[in-house]
């Protein structure tokens, strides 16, 4: 079998990007991202982008840099802020952005990617979210009709791989990329650190290989934190929020 | 007088019960994770994908791949488990969550919510909000009960874009407590806050809302 | 927090059963099926039920002992072969059964425990599944729509747990039990072991411990094999299916 | 003359490409797993929830935990992943199976098939075949090309009630392979099995047909 493995990113996303496709790309603000494949992405200069993720960075961070780059043109997300550029084109009206609440958005992926054209949710019903959508009564209750989401390409970052693109999430860096790994016509994946086949526990593989097209080992993580908060050494239990 | 964020939290956490899965928002709500009563067990949530939230890491200790909803550095629990975003919004929609308290910009006297978004004002997203008062069994809101200009938040429609519609259970201001029937049953005011007449609420408030104050 | 651990299956059951309930019960053929908590539903002598699962047990094993037991009014499942007191009392009329494509099931309990009151999928698109039901195009193509499936209770069987709740499958005795664990407004799971808390690795987690309401340490599996097929030591690759 | 029920599966083999993740139903394209070209990486999917399923355990290291779809003892492989069954057919009608090889009744000429019920005998239902002809993305039948009692299998329109409508991609019988195109083109004959006329296989087939043998 042809090997799934890419020496860099942009060797890995080469044939792949086009004007005016649609990508999704895994994390939760900027934990998780898939920095090289961003920085691959904005190096690509690849125009028109429809751009599906929880956010699109921060000013300077992850997908900011294709943002500034003026390559994307309309963004599908849930939380935008501390991102003066995009708050700037979209009030200009040079960019088009669908707010999506965070749960539907993770669950029109997952449809998407699980070859369900729609679906039903009580979030959102009597907001502006349901605008324009079919709303419908169950058992009493309203809700609203959400779609499933799927894309030309997906963007993903994982812990560890091994070659047939098996992959391991580590903490809360999973977020969205397990559901994205499987909405892509075709799936990228940077990892930590290849591992070898049978090594990964079979019972304990987040996103089995099949939904995985090309891997690449990401060098020099800079793996920047939006919100450092810590507590003193001495202190006694300091809050868990 | 009235009450201080300090004081609206500990009321806030009067709401928790030993064994509880429970979802905070930022703001006042975060507080509350400092006042859970000794020996009750709660087990905290966030909505990224963790259920068991550990306190912030001692400094020098903080994992980048481990933050909360609120995009803090956090720590993990014995007891934690991670999961997709996915699988955490379906333990939310799905009912499993037993209390989520979140700040508020304006609650109806019929518990619809608008914390999310001003007109005019740049738009950031509802992130999570919306699922969690349409999914969460119980929601608590906690607010000042007036805009520093001095209008009414607690209103009869709410002026701002909806959360949610009919989502409130609880509401609590610095000026004091109201029940809130979901289903069309109407706001009850069940406490008043330390030095707050029953006159001062009243005056105070836009939102229509029945007394039953046991103290 | 009181305990969720129950010295055995009847103690655990005790007071959540009740005459025509539903109760949705894990477990692919007799692989992953929860035995003790089986047993006890049928000693509980309980009325009635609507059971949700893939299979009804087969002769003499899993879930006809409970259908043997004349417990059982209704069944929703994707294949019942082998069970030949079912299949009489099927064709007598004495039992309902609602057949549901196997994904389509797995996917509806998902949805029930997700909160999705109702989804779309091209599995059974003109066929005898899709009568009744409304059907519906997304982009040129035809859907049929299904509900969501929840339970009085649910009943799962792991390999391990914590005092938590939190709980990993092992192999392909994982199968329903997931879902299956996230549909019951109570939900009651046995295991293999227990292990202290913290043991069980945060990224490894299958079913998070708030779905879990009840737990015991299922002694002595029976772990019936349904079709036994090997091959000789000294064979060359054998076959994979 | 006519093809064996392996010369069947290994005409069915001829389907597989390098790299395909593939599910196999039970009956004769059980056999296929054991035609793969050398050298070419096929991974094997079993719907209860494995992904790259290993040969059957050699006696007496059966593992009660680890079968199939057919429920036979089978093992793992360096390379297998577990998952749910609803993950599994998420997989299968998301559209990420390459192939699927499957046992038919009935096969018509627009590509419906029917392999699950016949009307007036013990129904088992239908398991997992009408999620597989629904999402995979290329489906294979192979059968019998005619009853015992002779008539046609391959029909104008199925008889019998169906796991799927417009499903079929290719039919392989003991007599010859079909093109269909699922979208409403028909069915095309492309070969013969060895020693079978064309004369023959007309007389044997109920369903119409184009003609396009290449040998």
């Amino acid at each position: 079998m042809k090997s799934k493995i890419y020496p860099d990113a942009a060797a890995a996303l080469a044939g792949l990007t086009f004007d005016g496709m649609t990508v999704m790309v895994g994390g939760f603000g900027l934990c998780g991202i898939p920095e090289h494949f961003i920085a691959a992405l904005r190096d690509s200069a690849t125009k028109n982008l429809t751009v599906i993720g929880n956010n699109v960075g921060c000013d300077g961070h992850g997908m900011w840099q294709v943002l500034a780059n003026n390559q994307i043109r309309k963004v599908l997300a849930s939380y935008v802020g501390e991102n003066k550029i995009l708050e700037t084109r979209y009030m200009n009206g040079e960019i088009e952005i669908e707010f999506n609440p965070q749960g539907t958005l993770a669950e029109r992926i997952r449809a998407g990617g699980a070859g369900i054209p729609a679906f039903y949710t009580r979030t959102g019903y009597g907001t502006a979210v349901a605008e324009g959508k079919e709303t419908r009564q169950f058992n009493g209750e309203w809700y609203v009709m959400e779609t499933g989401l799927v894309a030309d390409l997906s963007i993903v970052k994982a812990w560890k791989a091994d070659s047939e693109g098996n992959l391991v999430y580590r903490k809360t860096a999973r977020n969205f990329n397990p559901m994205i790994a499987t909405a892509g016509k075709v799936t990228v994946a940077e990892v930590e650190m290849m591992v070898p086949v049978g090594e990964l526990d079979p019972d304990q593989i987040h996103t089995p290989g099949i939904f995985v097209d090309r891997i690449v080992v990401g060098q020099n993580y800079t793996k920047h934190i939006e919100r450092l908060t810590t507590r003193p050494k001495q202190a006694t239990f300091g809050g868990a929020n | 007088m009235a009450w201080t964020r300090e004081q609206m939290a500990l009321r806030a956490a009067q709401e928790l019960q030993d064994g509880f899965y429970v979802n905070l928002g930022i703001g006042i709500p975060t507080l509350v994770a400092n006042m859970i009563p000794q020996g009750m067990s709660v087990t905290l949530q966030s909505e990224n994908g963790m259920l068991g939230m550990g306190p912030f890491p001692f400094e020098g200790e903080a994992d980048a791949d481990l933050i909360n909803a609120g995009k803090q550095t956090i720590t993990e629990l014995p007891q934690t488990s991670y999961f997709s975003s996915a699988d955490s919004f379906a333990m939310i929609r799905g009912g499993h969550i037993d209390l989520s308290i979140l700040g508020g910009m304006q609650v109806s006297e019929q518990g619809d919510l608008a914390n999310w978004m001003v007109p005019g004002k740049m738009v950031k997203g509802m992130g999570g909000a919306m699922d969690l008062v349409a999914g969460v069994r119980r929601v608590v809101v906690v607010m000042d009960h007036c805009e520093k200009a001095g209008d009414s938040k607690f209103k009869r429609q709410c002026s701002l874009p909806l959360t949610g519609k009919g989502v409130v259970d609880l509401l609590i201001t610095d000026l004091g407590v109201f029940r809130i029937d979901r289903k069309g049953g109407g706001a009850t005011l069940i406490e008043l806050a330390s030095g707050v007449t029953l006159d001062e609420i009243k005056t105070k408030t836009e939102a229509r809302f029945g007394i039953s104050l046991s103290g």
